[in-house]
């Protein structure tokens, strides 16, 4: 049933009880064209693709739980692409494009709001840092403005622009194109999407094994018996080594604990999505009313969904330095997930050494904004064996060559 | 023109000099101790003959269990590594001292410098002491576990502090590197704010 | 002031201490001992709140921490608290509280529209609609955002001052109620460093309204026995009104402490909250149960309340929560509330009860209250508070009517659908969660850190059983402590609501019974996804009294158990912590240490502006009165070229080296070979990560045989000696050498310009100043007016230039000896900014300006400083990477722009000039960028450095600079601009 | 946040400390390893889920490394010693 005011008013007569699934969890087929491993936003947004661009049906997206319960679930929702690089600044700003018709394409609200994204510099050497990436976004094609101290203001009415802060704002760039996506729409809007193209969404569903035959897949293990496959494709987040590892392909990613939390709910008060990359910190504020606030990363491994305390506390402090007026508003929750990160903070979506076999990873601390982007690249590369030109540079090979797609520099806080 | 260089204190404008009380009846009182000679001294532990050089050319022993600090005389060592002390005396003695060690150690892998400036030195004392630092020290200073003889390395508010305990009143010293000094004193002396009667 | 519903005499309140407070504009009195919510139903407020998104009238809940309706705004001004429940509000003399997320009132409301048009607006409604047309989403995206939310944030800063306290303690026990205060006590006896936090303003928990004997002794009586016994124990320590918010890794649990909330006037110097991080060896978690609600038609209607709260008020507040009163439990403890109720003069109309009738019963029925088993309440009616319940009878598992409904007129319907442990902190632990069959509530099962549950956080839900287990799980104990079940026959919803009558699960979020069931028909039947689709447990209130019943019902919705359900994780932190209080007071100037030198004070006082480096503060220029940045840096630029000038250097990382490996260690850490510098002589090095990159450099002294200072970048010294040690700690365990940090211990003052020498041979020192005794590239040891000093000969200014070390106490006098002595030649300080300048003009580098962690010394034009042939350094390998031999990478270029006048922005990109036409239409490929921008005095024009792919072969070149959509026309050249020879330093 | 068992200062926690990542990596010898076993060296870690070996800097404290095994699951640390001693056998899989 197609989603619109009028089905919903139809509905609404009927008590709401004719809606369907919004996707089919069906069992696991003995076999498929393609097995896409790992049932967030990217991999649903793959099989999404693979259907939509490439005619490929006979796909099955496997999940461990539920779908969209990873980071694609847990993520401060960020969306911009405002990126340093030109092979990082393509690939997201393809993915941009993406969103701004992506409810319509999915006839699912991922409520994508571009209320802007802003970034405050608090040195000179950020400043000129800035100056760089508004250079090579504008070179690239991508909206960026730079920001005084009276744009922000008007950016951002309840920022502290005094100059008698330890690190007082010196100014900032905007990308009044960026914003914020509704998360959890977005896997289920691709669930759905890819569903109703007759793609296999398979929950609770976890690989615990590849099948490698003279170097090339066959199919894959699974908690539900095997699933024979022609093609598949890993996306698994800060499971990918894990992952990998059942192939015996080793990766260049390292598993940390990314926290955030809520505020508890308030009227509007934030507008646009502000990053504080030199005393860390990031936030938003969501439709429903609370703030969305963001920070570095745990800097030791884990799996575990959770980090240490005091990245909060530091986290805080930065805020109420930026918004004094937020000092009284409470914490509702807090929690982390487990993002998977490459030495040069840039993806990994390409070949393997296995044929056949394709990996999707190291999107760390900012793979949602490119949810829609990474799927039609990796699809493609699925479909045809050989890479889309936007991700041809995010190879594995380059960590061997040297030729890193350095973000690191660039990015300075995770989101 | 000046013929000797005068030396000023970290906290010369800061008022460091005069003791900072905070309380009624000084339930704490902070003050800035005036330099004192120090030396880090780096040696290998394990070389039993080194340490025993060492051990008469300062006319003391060495604290080789970690997190203590070992006094006799005008001279305190501080333990600050598995190979490494600080050796504290008299403001103007560390040279002949730093020459006795370097000496006495000549051919061992060993290291001896001057660092009389590198920290400044505050003394923490009176009953609520140990709540003023716990405000910004994650170290369990009860005197169950923590006592006079008992140091830590940790940190104190956002900056690294030798810390150690040299009465049951109780009394702390701490040093902190001198560029940071400042910061630490304030730190205080706001964290202090809160016993001060209303 | 009268207070209708006040009971006359019994409770914990003071009657002796009334108290002024204003709700919603109104003027009323209370009692000390009172909380806003027992307030305002002491005078028969019960209208508190509009909903979250249905804008329905209710009312107060419970009475605790787990309220989901009665959020309200306290205080006003900068010290407005948005959203906090009534039921947690201490009562003070003039309080100010209101009502949030309603206009132009709570009697009145408009958003209450919302209610009528409720069909349109079921779960997740907004994913199915306002995607036309597709721009139309920001419109309709700012009326969602102005309806959701529910306070408002205050207008003004905080004037608060939040406090942080680190902890430490053999058992910590969360909760003082009768489970709690036993455990304390048991484990203070043992002799153990006990801390105990109560949330609440009073220990005793449940025992403060409970009719409850203990060993035969009236519960108030133990319960003051135990306090007093607590207080003779010197290491058990109480803290009342502390809530433990979070139960982190390796026994962190935290606490937030509210100091001064329930004060009308606190003193300044004392902290609002204080947030305690607690590392306990061992914890015990008794933090007691939550009462579970039964959901029915319009149980959202003020009136409708926990069962154990209106006890609650009846018993420790002396308020009747109502003249007329229906008790709907499934469960013996509505029992005791009913005649709870009836001793304080509250009329209970009935009781009700699903289930076959319980022994209990008889007791209910001796004082005449009508007990009706076998029936449920099916609907409560009313407009702003509740009129009356529409029972029926029903089948033995309460599934189904039996039989016709009838009405029974009431103002005050008390539930209790059972009770919950409080396994919030345990599951945050990590520790398991089992179900209980016997009582129907999850209770604490394997524990993953030391930690225990005790009392009813653990399934007891008998007073004695409670201080059994208290005192079992502080002593350790392995004998399982009793736990007699609570008779109950679970029922989470009545069966058969009537139409137009709407049930609430969740009852902050505005979730229906029938929201559950369509975000089961959808398919989100996975609990994680129930709840993000209906926002159930989303709130303030993080679903405390709604969760369970959503889990119940979404296992008869899909034939599942509630084990099989499961439940959504549990998050720290309990209840909501103020987010200045997880600040603390490190913000503001303590937010980061300002590293000051020895100089610093001089600097501020001298009209400095400053830039953090690293954590220091440098001066970046020092105006004259009426002077711009730039004429400033000119001014002090020139005095270098052609007088002197004077810089406070003491940020330089200095490190000294000791060692018979100290050659190899230098060898290996920089990328230039270093076996032939003689004692006295200094050399510049590179030092690179093992990829290849450089990431910092300096210059290295010699000092003797085995002893060499070497000096980093003032904001790398920390990663440069973190750096070497982690190799020699780690990797090179053989190296005989030690390297010990020193950058505080010296103060640096650079000396630069052409009468650099004639300022120091004024100076009362044994150092031979003269060209011939002390070439470029040098150092000597001495003293300077009675101080030691090290003054070394190098240069970043390309001026004759010393750089002078004392001792930091002498600093300042230093500082102060050469301003006078370099008076005669008019020396001038000067900051960062002029020093970039300078060294820009001889282009050299600098370390984050020239590199940005992918630049090698060959980009850099600096492959003599790179010897092959000496064996391995670090960087060595990663330098002959298929990336970095590439040709055509980015290297290090001078740039002139056409116009001299005309200074390009740093950062700014460069593009072909063949390309720049096409800025119009991107992409446009991109060069480089412009690492370095200055405007040269002493070259009357703009210089700029610059990082361009094959920038060596495009020398002479032009390029297109493109700042801000302009496009300057630049020449490459070779970097340095001045003095290309160096006649300037040597002499 | 966790509690870094420093084995000479104590447990301390872990805001005192750096992360130093996977222990007992093996420098390859440089002049024979190939760019691929030179960027393993550089980039390629095991990201263990569960019990590995790892370094840690006591930065704020005695500024000593070591090594720790702490499994990346449960953060429960089982062993910590100084640099240099041979890999313990503590607790399994590592
Ligand atoms: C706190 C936080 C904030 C963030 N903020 C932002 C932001 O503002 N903007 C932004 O762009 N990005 C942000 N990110 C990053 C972003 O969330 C991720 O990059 C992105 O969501 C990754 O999507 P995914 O689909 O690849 O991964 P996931 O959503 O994690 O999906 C991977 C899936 O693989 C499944 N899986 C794993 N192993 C197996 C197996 N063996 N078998 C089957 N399935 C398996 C997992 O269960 C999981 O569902 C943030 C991340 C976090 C944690
Ligand atoms: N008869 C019944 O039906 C029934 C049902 C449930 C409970 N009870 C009663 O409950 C009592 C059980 O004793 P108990 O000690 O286990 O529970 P309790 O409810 O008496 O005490 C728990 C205490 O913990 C505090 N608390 C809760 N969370 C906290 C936190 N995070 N931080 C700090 N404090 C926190 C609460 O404020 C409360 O004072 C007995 O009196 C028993 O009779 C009876
Ligand atoms: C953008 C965003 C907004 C959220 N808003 C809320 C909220 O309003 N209330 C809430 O309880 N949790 C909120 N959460 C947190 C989730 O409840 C949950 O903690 C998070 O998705 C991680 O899942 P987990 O806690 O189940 O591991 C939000 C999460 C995200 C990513
Ligand atoms: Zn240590």
């Amino acid at each position: 049933m197609r989603y619109s005011l009028f089905s919903l008013l139809a509905n609404a007569a009927g008590g709401h009880r004719r809606w369907p699934r919004a996707w089919m969890s069906p069992a696991p087929k003995p076999s498929y064209d393609v097995v896409i491993v790992g049932g967030g936003g990217h991999g649903l947004a793959t099989a999404y693709w693979l259907a939509k661009n490439h005619g490929i049906r006979n796909v099955a997206v496997l999940e461990r739980g539920p779908i969209g319960l990873g980071n694609t679930g847990r993520n401060t929702t960020v969306v911009r692409s405002n990126y340093l690089c030109d092979d990082s600044a393509h690939l997201y700003e393809h993915a941009l494009k993406l969103w701004e018709g992506l409810s319509q394409e999915l006839n699912f609200n991922t409520m994508f709001s571009q209320r802007g994204v802003v970034n405050l510099a608090f040195t000179r050497h950020e400043l000129a840092g800035m100056e760089r990436r508004a250079g090579a976004m504008r070179l690239n094609g991508i909206d960026c403005e730079l920001l005084t101290l009276a744009d922000l203001r008007r950016w951002i009415p309840n920022l502290n622009l005094s100059r008698d802060l330890r690190y007082p704002v010196l100014g900032g760039i905007v990308q009044p194109r960026g914003g914020n996506a509704r998360h959890d729409a977005v896997a289920w809007g691709f669930a759905r999407g890819a569903s109703a193209l007759g793609v296999d969404v398979i929950e609770n569903c976890a690989v615990t094994g590849m099948r490698i035959e003279h170097g090339r897949i066959t199919g894959v293990e699974t908690s539900r018996g095997p699933i024979a496959a022609g093609r598949v494709g890993v996306v698994a987040a800060g499971h990918s080594s894990v992952v990998m590892d059942m192939a015996g392909v080793r990766l260049p990613i390292q598993s940390f604990p990314l926290q955030a939390l809520v505020s508890e709910p308030v009227k509007p008060i934030l507008h646009t999505v502000v990053m504080a990359g030199h005393v860390h910190v990031y936030l938003s504020q969501s439709d429903k009313g609370e703030l969305v606030i963001g920070a570095a990363r745990d800097s030791y491994l884990s799996y575990a969904q959770r980090g240490s305390f005091h990245l909060i506390e530091e986290q805080l402090r930065a805020l109420i330095e930026l918004f004094p007026v937020f000092s009284r508003l409470r914490m509702m929750r807090q929690w982390a997930g487990i993002v998977d990160c490459a030495p040069d903070a840039s993806p990994i979506v390409g070949l393997t050494p296995v044929h056949n076999l394709y990996v999707n990873c190291g999107w760390g601390t900012g793979g949602f904004k490119a949810t829609p982007g990474s799927g039609w690249v990796f699809a493609h590369t699925i479909a045809n064996d050989a890479p889309h030109p936007l991700n041809r540079n995010f190879t594995l090979e380059r960590f061997t060559t040297g030729a890193l797609i350095d973000e690191a520099a660039a990015a300075g806080v995770a989101h | 023109m000046a013929e000797h260089l005068r030396a000023r204190s970290v906290l010369a404008d800061a008022g460091g000099e005069v003791p900072r009380m905070f309380g009624d009846a000084a339930a704490v009182r902070l003050t800035e101790v005036p330099p004192a000679g120090a030396i880090v001294l780096r040696l290998d532990a394990a070389d039993a003959s080194a340490l025993q050089q060492a051990r008469e050319a300062l006319g003391i022993q060495l604290p080789l269990t970690p997190n203590t600090w070992h006094g006799e005389g005008d001279i305190t060592v501080l333990w600050q590594a598995y190979d490494e002390w600080l050796a504290l005396t008299a403001d103007g003695r560390q040279t002949e001292m730093a020459a006795r060690l370097t000496q006495a150690l000549a051919g061992r892998h060993a290291a001896v410098t001057d660092v009389s400036d590198l920290h400044a030195e505050f003394l923490i004392e009176g009953p609520v002491g140990r709540d003023l630092l716990r405000k910004g020290c994650a170290v369990d200073l009860h005197p169950r576990v923590f006592g006079t003889g008992h140091l830590a390395l940790t940190a104190l508010a956002r900056v690294r502090v030798v810390l150690w305990q040299t009465g049951d009143a109780p009394a702390y010293r701490l040093r902190v590197e001198r560029s940071h000094a400042r910061y630490l004193w304030d730190w205080l002396a706001d964290a202090g704010g809160e016993f001060i009667d209303g | 002031m009268t207070q209708p519903f006040r009971i006359d005499s019994g409770g914990l309140i003071n009657r002796g201490k009334p108290l002024t407070f204003t709700f919603n504009g109104k003027r009323y009195t209370g009692c000390e001992g009172d909380t806003l919510a027992s307030a305002l139903l002491a005078n028969g407020v019960h209208l508190t709140a509009r909903s979250f998104k249905y804008h329905r009238p209710r009312g107060i809940v419970s009475a605790g921490p787990e309220e989901p309706c009665a959020l309200v705004r306290v205080g006003t001004g900068a010290r407005v608290r948005p959203n906090v429940p009534a039921t947690m509000v201490e009562l003070h003399d003039g309080l100010i509280a209101a009502s949030i997320n309603c206009w132009p009132g709570v009697n009145f409301d408009v958003g209450a529209i919302n209610n009528a048009i409720s069909g349109v607006l079921p779960a997740g409604f907004y994913y199915k609609t306002f995607m036309w047309p597709a721009a139309a989403w920001m419109q309709y995206e700012r009326f969602i955002r102005k309806a959701a939310g529910l306070g408002v944030t205050p207008s003004f800063p905080d004037p608060d001052r939040y406090d942080k306290r680190n902890d430490h303690c053999d058992v910590l026990v969360i909760g003082g109620g009768p489970a709690g205060i036993a455990a304390a006590l048991a484990a203070g006896e043992a002799g153990a460093r006990v801390l105990l936090v109560e949330e609440r303003a009073q220990l005793g928990g449940q025992l403060l309204f409970r009719n409850a004997s203990i060993a035969g002794q009236p519960a108030r009586e133990w319960l003051a026995q135990a306090e007093s016994a607590l207080a003779r124990l010197a290491e058990v320590r109480v803290v009342c009104r502390a809530t433990a918010t979070g139960y982190y890794d390796h026994n962190l649990v935290t606490v937030l402490e509210r100091c001064t909330d329930h004060v009308a006037d606190p003193a300044a110097h004392l902290p609002r909250q204080r947030l305690w991080k607690v590392r306990a060896h061992r914890v015990i978690v008794a933090a007691g149960a939550i009462e579970r609600p039964i959901v029915f038609g319009n149980n959202d209607l003020p009136g409708v309340m926990l069962a154990g709260a209106a006890q609650r008020y009846a018993a420790q507040y002396a308020v009747r929560a109502g003249q007329r009163a229906v008790v709907f439990t499934n469960n013996d403890s509505g029992y005791e509330a009913a005649l709870a109720l009836a001793a304080t003069g509250v009329e209970v109309a009935a009781l009700i009860d699903p289930r076959e009738r319980p022994d209990c019963a008889e007791a209910v029925q001796a004082q005449g209250i009508a007990v009706m088993s076998r029936h449920a309440v099916i609907a409560a009616a009313g407009s702003k508070r509740v009129q009356r319940v529409t029972i029926a009878p029903v089948d033995a598992t309460g599934s189904k009517l039996t039989g016709p409904m009838q009405h029974i007129a009431c103002d005050l319907v008390c539930v209790s659908g059972g009770w919950d442990p409080a396994v919030h902190l345990y599951s945050q632990s990590g520790g398991k969660l089992v179900f209980d069959g016997e009582q129907h509530c999850f209770v604490p099962g394997a524990a993953m850190q030391p930690v225990r549950a005790a009392g009813a956080a653990n399934g007891a839900f008998f007073v004695e059983d409670a201080i059994e287990q208290g005192r079992a799980a502080a002593l350790n104990s392995d004998t399982a402590a009793p736990r007699r079940a609570l008779a109950l026959q679970p029922l989470w919803a009545a069966p058969g609501v009537p139409q137009g009558a709407k049930p609430f699960v969740d009852l902050q979020s505005d979730v229906t019974a029938a929201d559950l069931a369509l975000a089961a028909r959808e398919g989100y039947v996975a609990v994680e996804h129930t709840k993000r689709y209906t926002t159930t447990g989303m709130g303030v209130d993080q679903g405390k009294t709604g969760n369970i019943i959503a889990y119940g019902l979404l296992g008869g919705l899909t034939g599942r158990t509630i084990p099989e359900v499961g439940t959504t994780t549990f998050r720290p932190p309990y209840t909501p912590v103020t987010i200045g209080a997880l600040a603390g007071r490190e913000i503001g100037t303590s937010f980061e240490p300002w590293r000051r030198t020895p100089v610093s004070a001089w600097h501020t006082a001298a009209g400095a502006e400053f830039e953090p480096v690293g954590l220091w503060r440098r001066p970046m220029y020092y105006p004259k009165p009426g002077e711009a940045m730039d004429d400033a840096v000119a001014r002090e630029c020139l005095a270098v070229r052609n007088g002197v000038g004077m810089l406070d250097a003491s940020t330089l990382g200095k490190i000294e080296i000791r060692g018979p490996d100290a050659l190899t260690l230098l060898n290996r850490l920089y990328t230039n070979a270093w076996n032939s510098l003689a004692i006295g002589r200094c050399r510049y090095g590179l030092m690179l990560h093992e990829d290849g990159m450089v990431f910092d450099d300096g210059v290295t002294a010699r000092l003797g045989e085995t002893h060499y200072l070497m000096s980093t970048t003032s904001g790398g010294a920390d990663g440069v000696l973190g750096w070497i040690e982690d190799w020699l700690q780690c990797e090179w365990r053989d190296l005989k050498v030690h390297v010990t940090p020193v950058t505080a211990h010296w103060a640096t003052v650079c000396v630069t310009g052409p009468h650099a020498r004639d300022v120091l041979t004024g100076l009362a020192s044994d150092i031979d100043f003269s060209g011939t005794a002390f070439p470029h590239m040098s150092m000597r040891q001495g003293q300077i007016a009675g101080a030691p000093a090290r003054v070394a000969r190098v240069s970043f200014t390309g001026e004759l230039s010393y750089e002078i070390h004392v001792p930091a106490r002498y600093g300042l006098a230093l500082w102060e000896m050469l301003l006078e002595a370099g008076a005669a030649h008019g020396i001038t300080p000067l900051g960062t900014e002029a020093l970039h300048v300078l060294r820009a003009e001889k282009g050299f580098i600098v370390v984050g300006h020239e590199t940005d962690g992918t630049v090698t010394p060959i980009d850099l034009g600096m492959q003599r400083l790179v010897s092959m042939n000496k064996g391995d350094f670090l960087g060595k390998r990663g330098l002959a990477r298929a990336d970095n031999v590439r040709k055509a990478r980015k290297q290090l270029v001078g740039l002139l722009t056409r116009d001299a006048a005309v200074m390009v922005p740093e950062g700014s990109q460069i593009v072909a000039m063949e390309n720049a036409g096409r800025i119009a239409q991107p992409p446009v490929p991109m060069l480089g960028h412009v690492t370095s921008s200055y405007r040269s005095p002493v070259l009357g024009r703009s210089i700029a450095m610059a990082l361009v792919a094959d920038g060596s072969n495009r020398m002479g070149g032009e390029v297109a600079v493109v700042t801000d959509g302009r496009v300057v026309t630049a020449t490459l050249t070779d970097p340095c601009f001045y003095d290309r020879q160096g006649a300037r330093l040597n002499g | 946040m966790l509690l870094i068992p420093c084995p000479w200062c104590g447990a301390r926690p872990d805001s005192e400390f750096s992360a130093g990542g996977e222990a007992h990596l093996e420098r390859p010898d440089p002049d024979h390893a190939s760019d691929g076993q030179w960027g393993e060296y550089l980039y390629f870690r095991r990201n263990v889920k569960g019990v590995q070996r790892e370094r840690w800097l006591h930065s704020h404290g005695c500024r000593r490394w070591f090594n720790v095994v702490r499994d990346t699951v449960t953060h429960e640390i089982t062993a910590a010693y100084p640099m240099g001693e041979s890999m313990k056998e503590t607790g399994p899989g590592a």
